[in-house]
């Protein structure tokens, strides 16, 4: 299996993608996809603006990638990271993990996001409804617990 | 040796990358934030807490004890805040 | 937030479904999908023969809805379950969860799946490629012990 | 009293649904199979490993200890295997 990663700045088709993973296989008994949006904060955002290291971006998710399927028998996985500017109400990101049975299609699925949330390199900043540029959003202690409880 | 930077270590350095040549002697990761820091203010606030800013060398990344031979770029950021 | 839930013999379009739920939304930051298709079985299989209890399998999928919602901020729950005569490679059933964060709506759509195998009121029959009725489906052990573990 | 079966224990029975009037005294689910085995073989084959067969009164999953009072409808079925 090859993980399909694309890092871009257009919004993606979850269900185009899936189907695509799914196309013409009697095998795959489950698939997960996780979406992330950006929200508004309650009002406060106009906009979320991601940035990434290109090259490294790809490289790292690939990484992560080949871990989940060390871990999980995946018929496929699809993973798209958008970046620049990104409104309220759309997506950032999407993992689609594939097998035959639904255990290791959520397991894979959370697994990547949990790694992606703190390996990825992308950088979120707060772009505000008052016109001004906001700060860097602060990188969460719980998130790297979350990936912490999938080693060992 | 090409340096990028990203996000507000890059904002605080104020620029998005350069090429250096650190002299002999710096040998590390950790060797090279404490020459950046003698280059300039920038510099200095940019590593003011030098654990938070995180290290990537081709595009791997890499923790300050690792070693500069053979590295082609190095890159400083903070924590990643993507998903 | 009301649960949908459907029981119907047509497929559906899970990106419809999302786009429904998050439709004009700027509080929701994570939405999990998971998809259960009919798998061949090696080849084996010409189609699944869903059964089901019309009446107690809309309210058991309330109830469970229900108690996701009671251990979850959910923010979104569509169910979606199949019956009657599904091919390899098609859908049976959607479970799509909708939160602030990813934990809830991960946690709570692998709750929805587990208490759907084993508490809704649906039987599956194997058809044969051969042109047979092959057996009913037995249930699984493993499917009992993923209930198991979010009681305590 | 209205019975309806679902799946193998449908088949083994031969029909989808029935009324009955059990006599005074078939105060439980556990009970109301009991008698039912003693109607015939078809009864006593669906019912042949009791524990395996479950049983909702009214859309809701009961055990074999469940009163029927005030029950409409009282469903058989084998483990449940959807999703």
């Amino acid at each position: 299996m090859v993980a399909a990663i694309r890092i871009q700045s257009e919004p993606f088709d979850a269900a185009a993608e899936t189907a695509v993973l799914a196309a013409g296989r009697g095998d795959i008994g489950a698939t997960v996809a996780f979406t992330g949006f950006c929200r508004d904060e309650g009002g406060r955002l106009s906009a979320l603006e991601l940035e990434h290291y290109p090259g490294m971006a790809e490289a790292e998710i690939a990484r992560i990638a080949h871990e989940a399927e060390a871990r999980w028998p995946l018929m496929g996985l699809t993973v798209i990271h958008r970046f620049g500017l990104i409104r309220p109400g759309e997506t950032i990101v999407l993992v689609l993990a594939a097998s035959a049975h639904r255990r290791a299609a959520f397991e894979a699925a959370e697994f990547m996001m949990d790694y992606l949330k703190t390996r990825a390199p992308f950088w979120k900043r707060e772009h505000l409804k008052d016109g001004t540029v906001g700060a860097w959003v602060e990188a969460k202690g719980s998130d790297d617990a979350a990936t912490e409880r999938w080693s060992g | 040796m090409k340096l990028v930077y990203f996000a507000w270590v890059r904002e605080r350095i104020g620029k998005t990358e350069e090429t250096v040549e650190p002299p002999e002697g710096i040998a590390t990761v950790a060797d090279l934030v404490r020459w950046l820091k003698g280059k300039g203010e920038e510099y200095e606030y940019a590593f003011e807490n030098e654990a938070v800013v995180r290290a990537a060398i081709d595009h791997v990344h890499v923790k300050p004890e690792a070693p500069l031979a053979g590295a082609r770029e190095i890159a400083f950021f903070p924590p990643m805040t993507g998903g």
